[in-house]
């Protein structure tokens, strides 16, 4: 095959991997929420169970009127919901889902990398909140600076944990030095990285950024149509990113039971749903946390735990 | 003329054109704006140079740290949307200055390297970086440390006023 | 409160949701599958139009004002009377739906049951005006309305069957009893004696 | 086979296009911005200095380089706080609209004068 062609084809594959994995979280988290409150959910769009409600939406959102208020930094506010999609994106190129050649992009640093991009996308929450000209927008957006920059943290050090126990920073290689028995060694890694992760990404329990209740939608107050929508679909990307990342860092990636040379996709698409799965739970049964209740918990409980976790994988390193 | 040689110019233009406007620009958070921009730029500039774990700190850090940081204070100091008139002094000396440094730094380097190509080195991967900062460095990265620990410890202080009041005087 | 507390209580939320999940859903689907009312819901009101003597009590203790009747009277010569007899012509008789709150107290006064509840409620409409029902509408609901349930087998014999026994027992039963009296101690309940007197 | 002139006039440039605004800028945040170009130029340098020097030591500009970055975001930090008590005791961030002769009134918080500038100022 020559080069170029390879190429298309693995991009051509993120690309479609940025564009249905996240609808189908969206569907699934429509549906899971509405059956745990009792509901059913959307039922008509598509026929089967409401199967192409969120492209219906995407159809929808097209149509809408794209609205930029009067006050608004033009430039800036277009700029903000592209600037939110494109580190997940990135992020989607590094992200091995089988062994061998099964990865868009291998990346020798692909976890710094991850970490790397993923932190921009704090700007683009600054930039829409700002340039919204809207004092709850502002006001979110501060929110949300605050709470990634802080959550950042303990993220950044669970992730050097596993880092650590594989001694290596590739995201393929980690998965390679995986063992089930980590999944005891580095639990409390996994746990603080999934809630820094669902913070990262400001899933409830931890949208206090656009908390509806207080702050009308937060940076997003202003946007509408297709824009609004890129928020959206980079929300949900965040997701899959999350969930992604912590099947490969945390629960073995590609490594399944049985056949992981031919299966090994199969086994990371299992797991990444499944921590999407959760990532939805959590949504359906916590409340929002309070604003201090917030950095509360980041500073004082995941912090603290993840600097034991780097003491206690390096002492289990060095003991090995 | 390579492709690596496009790309270096290219990214520099863009790096020095952002940079220009970070300092020449009316808007505050535009200002902030350009300079991810402008560090994104550099960023590129040390993949190019095959520095590839300083690429990956520098958006990590800079981009995702630093700059969040500065805009946080832009918008806490009430940045104002639109151009501000009163963020420049008046700016001859400053233009001769900054010109001069910047031209005359150009000028001697253009003098000492000319036209000349050199092969790029090793890729800076994390694998040989750490070992040369565990190996050869490692007592300016501890003393790193404390400098970043004074730096955390300096910020709190100053950032809450209250400290050495009476509880009585915190919680009002 | 206890770590131990906390963590209790995060367990406790997850275990309710994920139990919920794996429930039916309370939904109904309404377009498609139709909802299982009671048998005596308050759909929308339906009129007898031969039972309505127009004594207006509905019209005036609608709390809504929402009950529209003209009449007009009409003479009516009965062979072998004195004089003609006056009888009340029901001309309009319209129920405002955008009004009605449904408190259903015109069903209630009505002495001559001339109005039902029936349980009938998808009868929305485009225009506002087209919720007033007039008495051709109004009638079309007595399809609807289901009929009154049976008497409940321990209950009290109805008060039709015991007078009509009390008579049969008592002395000199032997002329047939008028029907005017025997319909009114038939609701001996309603709070309307006023045209139960009239009649008499 | 690259041309190392280029990264190095980039660099030059950066600095001086971060030495304008030091001295040009009045607001505080603005003059840290142009403090970073400045000391992104100097990482510039030191990483293009790899290719051209061959040290003892291979990649020690790279090694320098890291930590600048970390000394950067020490100098953020830092700067940023006195930026925000600044503009906490002033309302304004303009740098030459601090007088430097007389002290700020650092003891308004406290007891002694409870109606000083900062309590007030801090209240808000």
């Amino acid at each position: 095959m020559p080069l170029w062609l390879e190429l298309t084809l693995r991009i051509a594959a993120v690309v479609g991997a940025f564009l249905t994995l996240p609808l189908i979280v969206g569907q699934t988290e429509h549906k899971v929420m509405a059956h745990m409150q009792g509901r059913l959910g959307p039922m008509y769009a598509g026929g089967f169970h409401g199967w192409a409600q969120l492209i219906a939406d995407g159809l929808k959102f097209v149509q809408k009127e794209d609205i930029t208020p009067r006050a608004a930094d033009r430039p800036v506010f277009r700029l903000a919901p592209v600037v939110a999609l494109l580190p997940y994106l990135l992020v989607l190129l590094v992200i091995p889902l089988g062994p061998g050649d099964l990865v868009a992009q291998p990346l020798d640093i692909g976890l710094f990398f991850v970490l790397a991009v993923v932190g921009v996308g704090v700007v683009a929450v600054l930039m829409s909140a700002w340039a919204s000209a809207n004092k709850y927008s502002l006001l979110g957006g501060l929110r949300a600076a605050a709470q990634l920059l802080g959550y950042e943290l303990p993220l950044v050090l669970s992730a050097a944990s596993v880092a650590m126990a594989a001694g290596t920073l590739s995201l393929s290689g980690i998965v390679e030095a995986w063992q089930p028995w980590w999944l005891l060694w580095q639990a409390p890694a996994m746990a603080v990285f999934f809630v820094a992760g669902l913070a990262e990404i400001r899933r409830p329990p931890f949208d206090m950024p656009v908390a509806d209740s207080e702050l009308v939608f937060g940076y997003m107050t202003e946007y509408t149509g297709l824009r609004f929508a890129f928020f959206l679909l980079a929300e949900y990307v965040g997701i899959v990113v999350i969930a992604a990342l912590t099947t490969v860092l945390f629960l073995g990636g590609w490594q399944g039971p049985f056949g992981d040379a031919h299966l090994g996709w199969l086994w990371t698409l299992l797991k990444v749903f499944a921590v999407a799965f959760v990532v939805i739970w959590l949504r359906v049964s916590y409340p929002r946390l309070r604003e201090d209740q917030l950095q509360r918990l980041c500073w004082l409980v995941l912090v603290p735990v993840s600097l034991g976790q780097l003491v206690l994988t390096a002492a289990v390193r060095v003991a090995l | 003329m390579t492709g690596a040689d496009l790309l270096l110019l290219a990214l520099g233009a863009v790096a020095v054109g952002a940079g220009l406007l970070v300092v020449t620009t009316r808007h505050l958070v535009r200002a902030g704006l350009y300079l991810v921009v402008c560090l994104a730029a550099v960023a590129g500039l040390y993949l190019v140079l095959t520095a590839e774990l300083v690429a990956w700190v520098q958006v990590l850090i800079y981009v995702g740290a630093v700059v969040v940081l500065l805009l946080f204070a832009v918008m806490l100091t009430r940045a104002p949307i639109g151009a501000s008139d009163d963020l420049d002094r008046p700016g001859w000396p400053a233009a001769l200055v900054g010109g001069g440094a910047g031209l005359g730094l150009a000028v001697l380097l253009v003098d000492a390297f000319r036209w000349s190509t050199v092969e790029l080195p090793e890729a800076g991967t994390a694998e040989r970086l750490g070992a040369i900062v565990f190996g050869s460095w490692v007592l300016p990265f501890e003393l790193l440390s404390v400098l970043l620990l004074a730096a955390l410890i300096g910020a709190i202080v100053l950032s809450r006023p209250e400290i050495g009041a009476s509880p009585e005087e915190e919680r009002r | 409160m206890s770590e131990g507390g906390h963590g209790q209580g995060l367990v406790k939320g997850l275990a309710v949701t994920l139990k919920t999940m794996v429930r039916p859903a309370q939904t109904q689907q309404y377009p498609d599958v139709a909802p299982e009312l009671p048998p005596r819901s308050r759909g929308v009101i339906a009129l007898l139009e031969e039972n309505c003597t127009v004594c207006m009590l509905c019209a005036r203790e609608c709390p809504d004002w929402c009950i529209y009747i003209d009449s007009h009277k009409e003479e009516v010569v009965v062979p072998g009377a004195a004089r003609p007899r006056q009888r009340n012509v029901l001309d309009r008789f319209d129920i405002d739906f955008s009004l009605c709150m449904y408190c259903g107290i015109c069903v209630e006064v009505c002495p001559f049951d001339a109005l039902y509840w029936s349980p009938e409620f998808e009868y929305s409409e485009y225009d506002i005006r087209d919720l007033l029902h007039d008495k051709q509408h109004l009638g079309q609901w007595m399809a609807t309305v289901p009929p009154p349930p049976a008497h409940d087998p321990h209950g009290e014999a109805s008060k039709e069957e015991t007078t009509a026994a009390r008579r049969a027992a008592a002395p000199g039963a032997a002329r047939g009893a008028p029907a005017g009296p025997a319909v009114r101690r038939e609701r001996p309940a309603r709070p309307a004696p006023e045209p139960g007197g009239a009649e008499a | 086979m690259i041309r190392p002139v280029i990264p190095y006039v980039t660099a030059a440039l950066l600095f001086g296009v971060g030495v304008y605004g030091v001295l040009r800028r009045r607001n505080a945040v603005l003059l840290l911005m142009s403090v970073e170009l400045m000391l992104n130029a100097v990482n510039l340098l030191l990483v293009t200095s790899d290719t051209t020097v061959r040290a003892v030591l291979p990649q020690t500009g790279q090694v320098f380089t890291l930590f600048v970055i970390v000394i950067a975001a020490a100098e953020v930090g830092v700067g940023l706080a006195i930026v925000l008590h600044l503009y906490r005791l002033r309302a304004s961030v303009a740098l030459d609209g601090v007088p430097l002769t007389d002290a700020p009134p650092l003891d308004g918080a406290t007891d002694a004068t409870p109606a000083g500038p900062l309590g007030e100022r801090v209240g808000r």
